[in-house]
């Protein structure tokens, strides 16, 4: 079966064979392996297609460094697009799809763009296409771009899990470093955790012979054994991909195919950055062809998988660390011969079932070619973290710098590619001693893209940028790097650039006539790897994205077949019934008006503002005067921004000579609680006035209509509710059964209305006595919708609704204040602007009209110009007919005019009128 | 400068590129200009290509502190509308709408300005009420505008969330068809490319460390590659607005904050228009290579740090899962922060700055890339001529002192 | 108009138990909001704050710099006394409470916060789950008290057990 | 995430904090008369300067209203007091 596969070679369980499709072929491999190392054990080469010119591609190196085997991949029915074959392991019954490739990779019938390279080379869509017009192009340009396919279903239960979490020392990677790093951290009694993106930690290990004398398998179970044993924690297939502002490390775990990954944030007192080095190409003509990878790939391969890709191997490599590659690879049975790179003219042809190399007049065929120009040490986090960069001319690699704080980078990500002194230098980064960069052994002949040399040479592999395009974008002046990479799209593939940077980089200074380090480094952005947008979905999902509050009574309210429904952040009795909406809602509104509605009022804000100076804050807070107020009586009033602009409407009621209750709408609660604790601690005393917002320890309901004050006389309160005594905006306190009740003698319906506040706990019996004490009455349960028509047809405004963020009180019709009230306010300086006296604001007016209902957010037009709008529109089950409330440009003004209605294209006239509709003369109201 | 065409791009082809001239040239600072322009973004760009064309201002450099580009410009989600609400806004906007649809031939680069259409969803009864209002007063203000129902949105972007646990339910909402994006890189080049082959010196790499003022009038500015006299300065540095002024001795009513835009790794099309929902505060739309672009709401904290944060990532990642519930499996490519300008009423800022000789264009908040054309050509006009466009005199700084905001916010019911 | 009904889950009990977690809805006789310049000294001896164990039956949350929260004491009339300079408002129904303990309580409660045991904190009050809450121990080390504005209960505890 | 120290809680989360504007904005005298330039400016105008500022924020849990001083280029904070005066 697996043709490629190495006895005694490998982490992968080969008594646990798995089956699974690539392509529509069916093939073996083994649990542990990926799903690349499976297609290489399989002997399959082509493993995807380029982006642009879909050029066959195979795979490039064995981890998340690998840009071309790019796979829709599914399984039990779950579908992932964009899988890297590199990263995902492979599970049984897996069918894998090359992505932008039809009907496969290895026979794409778009393959033959490629004949058409020269004409789309970088930028060449800037400076075409455009005539006659972009669109005309763009749908077939579209459909080419893209890689993989989405299905349009939905994973159930793919959400993410999130979690917080913080430790003393977090290292990063668990390759010989990491690892030594965490054991001597644990040891020393740190809190460690060790995360490590692979399921077996060990990074590089395997691929040496062993390890401090010991096997490297062995080492490995022991540094963990010792790690755990110590109380530290390692954390298999997680990948730290960020670091965010104060520290912030996010940690993507993965799991079985098709599950959710978690997200840890994490939080460390230290980080050690053990992320190794990776392994970057040559650039050299047709360097792109299948069978040309990575030589740390290939060892990486071998070691975890046991997979050798190829009998008869060329090396082509410039470094002294290629040697412990080949060592292993000639262990596995290779015959390996060396290629040097600096004798030109050198080329790879072929590519389907061999690859072959062209050097000095001679051509030679191999089973792959294995190429490494070097190692690049992964400081992705250390940038992310603001960490400086030092170029190492004897590494050829960017090293980190001067330290971050909390950061240490250790091993190949610091440098340091020999193993004894990595580890040493683990162990003292371990303890937190930083270590002094040893002398390095590690040698390196400087090997870069030549510009102005022959072929086709590629710098980024899945986005088709070879070097003939950065040549041109430097011809062109493209010359900065950020320039050259989205002029090129140069590193943007979704390799993040692991593969490309560095040769970018190289090719543009050497076209500048610079060195690398001035033409410096693009900007290292999160994530390292692409994450799941799933990543970020966890509890804050569905009912839980910005979730609705709940009344104490909504169980009693479903019982009695409530529609609930979202109304200012509350879930809400829109109605009650199951019929016609509209019908039902209409005759709510009826009984309320002819004999008594039950309302449930309780997201009221009720916010106890207490204190010496209460009074005077509240005459500072509010447009209207408080300060003048008697205990036991209620005022209706507004709160003004700075600006002018009215925040929130309300009644305050003065308990006691030191104590108010703001009731705020229910929408603004805890804003306007924050609006009087910031008043309160910045401008005023906040030892002599207290907030309390109590809204929540009570429910209230509300009894409204003409026989309002016959139910609540069925309760048996011992407080007499005759309106000569209990007058309409005032209070009373007294017992309902053994529990304390508010009864406030205010109106939003515009009928006799009596608010009755008891503890939430308390509640149901008190609404299911007001049922009781209604049924001979008519009582009937009224829900939102029906209170809202009441309010409208009296004219009563609802902020946000029949005001806008401009509406000022006396565009309302409540000018008192501003002429008068001497004292400051909120707002107060605002309310004489030019703009707040322009005599063209727009006013709260009613409007009827003889054609039917006005449709809410129509505009009411003269000259072609919106002279305002419609804010509230109904059918008035009271007046049996329409009625409008609108903001209209001067419309006190302008009482009985006609004027022109736009909606949507077509127009109607409608009348001015007072903005109100119902007992004008407040008779009812104060009855 | 050679003429990009489907022919200059078949004959390059033939002879691999050895035609192509620079796209602008490299070229040295002189001492004195007629019009210094700070910023080499899109709108100072623009500026200076509308001083060009319109007033036949040549003599003019635009001094940029990094790469050409490389603010808000390059970092943006390329959306292009004209959605407003009130009559200033939307003339400025669609000025700038019509600008653009003529912009690739205009400039001779093609830059994907892609009328795909944007689709701003309501999610209850007020909110189809309140798009009403909207769809009315942007077919008033003479903008395309179509109120749809939820059925017509569903049709139009099916990857959409209808389903029953979706937290915002999709009552309808309000497309404008000639909205779309635009390739925002290519928007800076294209007007650098064409500016410079009408003689404007662009200046990379050449931070300014002082305005000059002599006898209360500025008359140059003091940079990192030496002293420039000029005859009038005009300023589009977004992001750096304030620390402009404060050289220049002004005041601005601007705050700085982050706002962060995310892209997906390329997929085939799943998705046709630009579609926010407001109540998740989240816009997505997908480009033209395949990635899905995600942009939310300003960061909660003022902030110069141009880079992106975790609270606000998942605020807007997972109301986009809850928008595109199908689309939650495809992986987060990139992220990044621009620093935008935001004015207590979200409106931009274009005149006169207080300093004689310095003319301000900033103040753009989350939507400067929008207005790069318009932007450009009015604040070209100011410098011009001295003397507002009808089109910018409502977005003057005095508009904070008469109280005659121009709040997009405001119109929409939302009370501060 | 819609209704919503079906869209939400109707409130439920917020008893949950399994091997590693269990929660229990917890009535307390009182809650009782007390603010004033001296407060905290006052009540110094029942004082509870970040991450302090309560043992007793009556104790004092402490909220803020000038505000407590009074646990099963007597209910005083709610208003300002002027005599301490005292203002107190009752509000024992303001917040539903729950008890949360078993061996994954600590690591469901960092689901919903950035909590550390070893960062102590003055106050009892954080934002967990989205929402502002008061959180501290009772009992044991590793048994949390939980106190959630009623109308949002439903809410942290579906977050808490999910 | 970054961490805000409340001068009374100690640190916590940036998510339980909210930014209330630059400190050192003095309301004018209402009860004279003020002119426009001047309440425009103190409605409006911001310093908004880049590195070091200091602003105030509320602790949203516990209502704290606090001066932070903090970097705004750098995310770094460099400190924290109450706002309100010692109580009496």
């Amino acid at each position: 079966m697996s043709m490629r596969r190495i006895d005694n070679f490998g982490l992968v369980d080969r008594a646990k064979p798995l089956s699974f499709s690539f392509d529509g072929r069916r093939y073996r491999g083994f649990d542990g392996d990926t799903v690349a190392s499976a297609l290489i054990a399989s002997d399959v080469r082509i493993l995807g297609r380029s982006f642009k010119y879909h050029r066959p591609r195979g795979l490039w190196s064995a981890w998340s460094d690998d840009p071309n085997a790019i796979m829709d991949i599914s399984q039990n029915g779950r579908v992932l697009p964009n899988c890297q074959a590199s990263t995902t392991y492979l599970e049984d019954a897996m069918s894998a799809r090359a992505v932008n490739a039809w009907p496969s990779a290895a026979r794409d019938i778009k393959g033959g763009l490629d004949l058409f390279h020269r004409w789309l080379g970088a930028g060449f869509y800037y400076k075409t296409f455009m005539w006659p017009d972009w669109h005309l192009f763009e749908p077939a340009i579209r459909k080419m771009a893209g890689l993989g396919s989405v299905s349009q279903d939905v994973l159930s239960d793919y959400c993410a899990d999130q979690t917080f979490d913080h430790c003393d020392v977090l290292v990063v990677g668990g390759g010989a470093a990491g690892l030594t790093a965490a054991r001597a951290a644990s040891e020393d009694g740190q809190n460690v955790c060790l995360v490590d993106d692979q399921r077996l930690p060990g990074g590089g290990v395997y691929q040496m012979q062993s390890v401090d004398g010991q096997d490297p398998s062995d080492w490995v179970a022991d540094q963990c054994k010792a790690i755990r044993t110590a109380g530290g924690r390692i954390l298999n297939q997680t990948t730290a991909y960020g670091v965010y502002d104060h520290g912030l490390i996010g940690l993507m775990q993965t799991h079985r195919f098709g599950v959710a990954p978690g997200l840890i944030r994490m939080r460390a007192d230290r980080v050690v950055l053990a992320t190794g080095a990776l392994d970057r190409p040559i650039t050299f003509p047709e360097n792109d062809r299948p069978g040309i990878m990575s030589l740390a790939g290939s060892a990486e391969l071998l070691a975890r998988y046991g997979v050798l890709v190829g009998q008869n191997l060329a090396v082509v490599a410039n470094h002294s660390l290629a040697e412990t590659s080949i060592a292993l690879l000639t262990r596995a049975g290779a015959e390996i011969t060396r290629i040097d790179p600096k004798v030109r003219p050198f080329k790879a042809y072929k590519g389907a079932r061999a690859t072959g190399l062209k050097q000095g007049g001679h051509a030679r065929l191999f089973d792959a070619v294995l190429t490494s120009g070097g190692m690049t040490p992964v400081i992705h986090l250390w940038r992310h973290m603001g960490g400086k960069l030092d170029w190492c001319e004897t590494r050829q690699a960017f090293l980190p710098a001067e330290t971050p704080a909390k950061m240490i980078a250790i091993g190949a990500a610091n440098g340091t590619f020999e193993i004894d002194v990595a580890l040493e230098e683990a162990r003292c980064a371990g303890i937190g001693h930083a270590s002094l960069r040893a002398d390095t052994r590690y040698h390196i002949t400087a090997l870069w893209p030549e510009p102005a040399s022959k072929g086709r040479q590629w710098i980024d592999f899945q986005h088709d940028v070879t070097l003939k395009d950065i040549e041109i974008a430097a011809q062109e002046n493209y010359v900065s790097v950020e320039h050259l990479k989205r002029y090129t799209t140069l590193g943007m593939a979704s390799d993040q650039g692991k593969t490309s940077n560095m040769a970018g980089l190289a090719a543009m200074a050497a076209l500048q006539g610079q060195s690398i380090p001035e033409v410096g480094t693009t900007t290292f952005r999160p994530p390292f790897v692409p994450v799941p947008l799933e990543l970020y979905r966890g509890p804050h999902r569905e009912q839980n994205w910005h979730p609705l509050k709940r009344l104490p009574l909504e169980n009693t309210h479903r019982a009695m077949g409530a529609a609930l429904g979202e109304y200012g952040g509350w879930l809400r009795p829109g109605w009650y019934g199951d019929g016609d909406p509209k019908t039902q809602i209409a005759a709510e509104v009826r009984a309320a008006r002819t004999s008594v509605g039950l309302f449930d009022a309780s997201p009221l804000g009720k916010i106890d503002v207490m204190g010496p100076d209460a009074a005077d804050f509240l005459n500072f807070i509010y447009y209207n005067t408080i300060n003048t107020m008697t205990v036991g009586s209620i005022r209706y009033g507004f709160m003004l921004t700075e600006a002018g602009v009215i925040y929130d409407d309300g009644v305050v009621t003065r308990m006691a000579h030191n104590h108010f209750v703001v009731s705020c709408s229910s929408s603004h609660v805890d804003g306007v609680r924050m609006h009087l604790e910031a008043w309160r601690q910045d401008g005023h005393d906040p030892d002599n006035i207290y907030i309390h917002d109590t809204t929540q320890h009570w429910a209230t309901a509300t009894i409204t209509g003409p026989k309002a004050r016959h139910v609540l006389n069925s309760l048996g309160l011992d407080i007499d509710l005759d309106g000569a005594v209990f007058a309409h905006m005032s209070l009373r306190e007294t017992q309902w059964q053994g529990t304390h009740v508010r009864i406030a003698r205010v109106s939003f319906s515009g009928d006799t209305s009596f608010e009755v506040s008891i503890r939430a706990s308390r509640a149901a019996s008190l609404w299911d006595a007001l049922v009781r004490a209604g049924a001979p009455f008519g009582l009937c349960a009224i829900g939102i919708e029906a209170m809202s028509i009441m309010r409208a047809e009296k004219g009563y405004i609802i902020i946000g609704k029949d005001t806008d963020g401009e509406t000022m009180p006396h565009d309302l019709g409540f000018a008192g204040p501003r002429i008068k009230k001497t004292s400051a306010f909120l707002g107060d300086r605002s309310l004489h602007t030019d703009k707040a006296n322009d005599k063209a604001r727009r006013q709260l007016v009613g409007l009827i009209s003889e054609n039917g209902l006005l449709p809410t957010g129509a505009h009411i037009v003269h000259a072609g110009q919106s002279r305002g709008y419609v804010t509230s529109s109904y059918d008035s089950p009271t007046l049996n007919g329409p009625i409008a409330l609108a903001l209209i440009a001067n419309g006190h003004a302008r009482m009985g005019e006609a004027v022109e209605i736009w909606h949507l294209g077509e127009t109607q006239t409608a009348e001015i009128c007072a903005p109100c509709f119902f007992d004008i003369k407040g008779e009812q109201l104060h009855a | 400068m050679s003429r990009y065409s489907a022919w200059s791009v078949f004959r390059e082809g033939l002879r691999k590129g050895k035609g192509w001239g620079q796209a602008w040239r490299t070229p040295t600072l002189k001492k004195a200009y007629d019009v210094v322009i700070i910023g080499g973004g899109g709108h100072g760009l623009a500026t200076a290509y509308y001083l060009t064309k319109n007033h036949r201002i040549k003599n003019v450099a635009v001094i940029e502190k990094g790469w050409l580009g490389g603010g808000n410009t390059g970092r943006n989600t390329t959306a292009i509308r004209s959605n407003y609400f009130h009559p200033e806004s939307a003339a400025l906007y669609d000025k700038s709408v019509q600008l653009y649809e003529g912009l690739s031939r205009d400039l001779n680069y093609n830059v994907m300005f892609s009328q795909r259409g944007m689709i701003v969803c309501a999610h209850s009864v007020p909110e189809m009420e309140m798009a009403a209002r909207q769809c009315n007063a942007m077919q008033i203000n003479g903008v395309d505008a179509e109120l749809l129902d939820a059925k017509q949105i569903q049709h139009l972007e099916p990857a959409l969330n209808f389903g029953a646990s979706m937290r915002y339910p999709i009552h309808g909402g309000v497309l404008q068809k000639r909205a779309g994006t635009g390739r925002h890189d290519a928007v800076a080049w294209g007007f650098a490319r064409a500016a410079d082959a009408a003689g404007v010196d662009i200046i990379q790499n050449c931070e300014v460390t002082d305005v000059i003022i002599q006898n209360g009038r500025c008359t140059g500015v003091n940079t990192s590659l030496g002293e420039i006299s000029a005859g009038v300065v005009g300023a589009a540095v977004a992001g750096h607005s304030s620390v402009l002024a404060d050289m220049a001795g002004y005041e601005l009513p601007i705050t700085s904050y982050v706002l962060q835009a995310f892209v997906s790794e390329p997929i085939k099309p799943v998705l046709n228009a630009v579609t926010l929902c407001p109540p998740f505060g989240t816009y997505v739309s997908q480009s033209d290579k395949g990635g899905l672009v995600i942009g939310g709401g300003l960061d909660r904290v003022p902030s110069y740090g141009q880079r992106g944060n975790m609270p606000m990532q998942q605020t807007v990642l997972s109301a986009f899962c809850e928008m595109y519930p199908s689309l939650a499996k495809v992986k987060l490519l990139r992220h990044w922060g621009g620093i935008v300008d935001v004015t207590p009423d979200s409106s931009p800022i274009i005149g006169p700055s207080g300093v004689e000789g310095l003319y301000l264009n900033c103040g753009w908040g989350t939507g400067g890339f929008k207005a790069i054309p318009v932007g450009g050509y009015l604040l070209a006009h100011l410098l011009a001529t001295g003397n507002h466009h009808d089109l910018s005199r409502p977005f003057g700084l005095n508009r904070f002192v008469s109280g005659r905001l121009i709040d997009e916010a405001a119109s929409s019911g939302i009370a501060h | 108009m819609r209704d919503d009904s079906a869209r939400w889950n109707a409130p439920s009990s917020l008893d949950y138990a399994s091997d590693d977690l269990s929660v229990i809805e917890v009535t307390l006789p009182s809650q009782i909001w007390v603010s004033g310049t001296d407060v905290l000294q006052i009540y110094k001896d029942k004082l509870v704050s970040w991450p302090d164990i309560v043992a007793a039956q009556n104790y004092a949350l402490a909220l803020r710099r000038d505000r407590l929260l009074l646990v099963g004491a007597a209910q005083p009339l709610s208003g300002f006394n002027i005599q301490q300079g005292h203002a107190t408002s009752d509000v024992s129904d303001a917040y539903k409470v729950i008890d949360i303990s078993g061996k994954r309580a600590f690591d469901r409660l960092r689901h919903g916060a950035e909590l550390n045991l070893d960062k102590p904190s003055a106050s009892v009050m954080r934002r967990a789950f989205g929402v502002d809450v008061l959180l501290y121990r009772v009992g044991t080390d590793a048994r949390f008290r939980l106190h959630v504005p009623r109308a949002l209960m439903q809410s942290v505890f579906q977050q808490l057990i999910s | 995430m970054q961490i805000f120290p409340c001068p009374f809680c100690g640190e916590r989360n940036e998510t339980e904090f909210h930014f209330a504007g630059e400190l050192g904005k003095i309301r004018p005298d209402t009860t004279a008369d003020v002119e426009a330039d001047a309440w425009a400016r103190y409605l409006y105008t911001q310093r908004n300067e880049k590195g070091h500022v200091r602003e105030v924020w509320m602790h949203i849990p516990c209502a704290e209203l606090f001066v932070l001083e903090r970097d705004s280029v750098t995310m770094d904070v460099l400190g924290s007091h109450p706002l309100r005066k010692p109580p009496k």
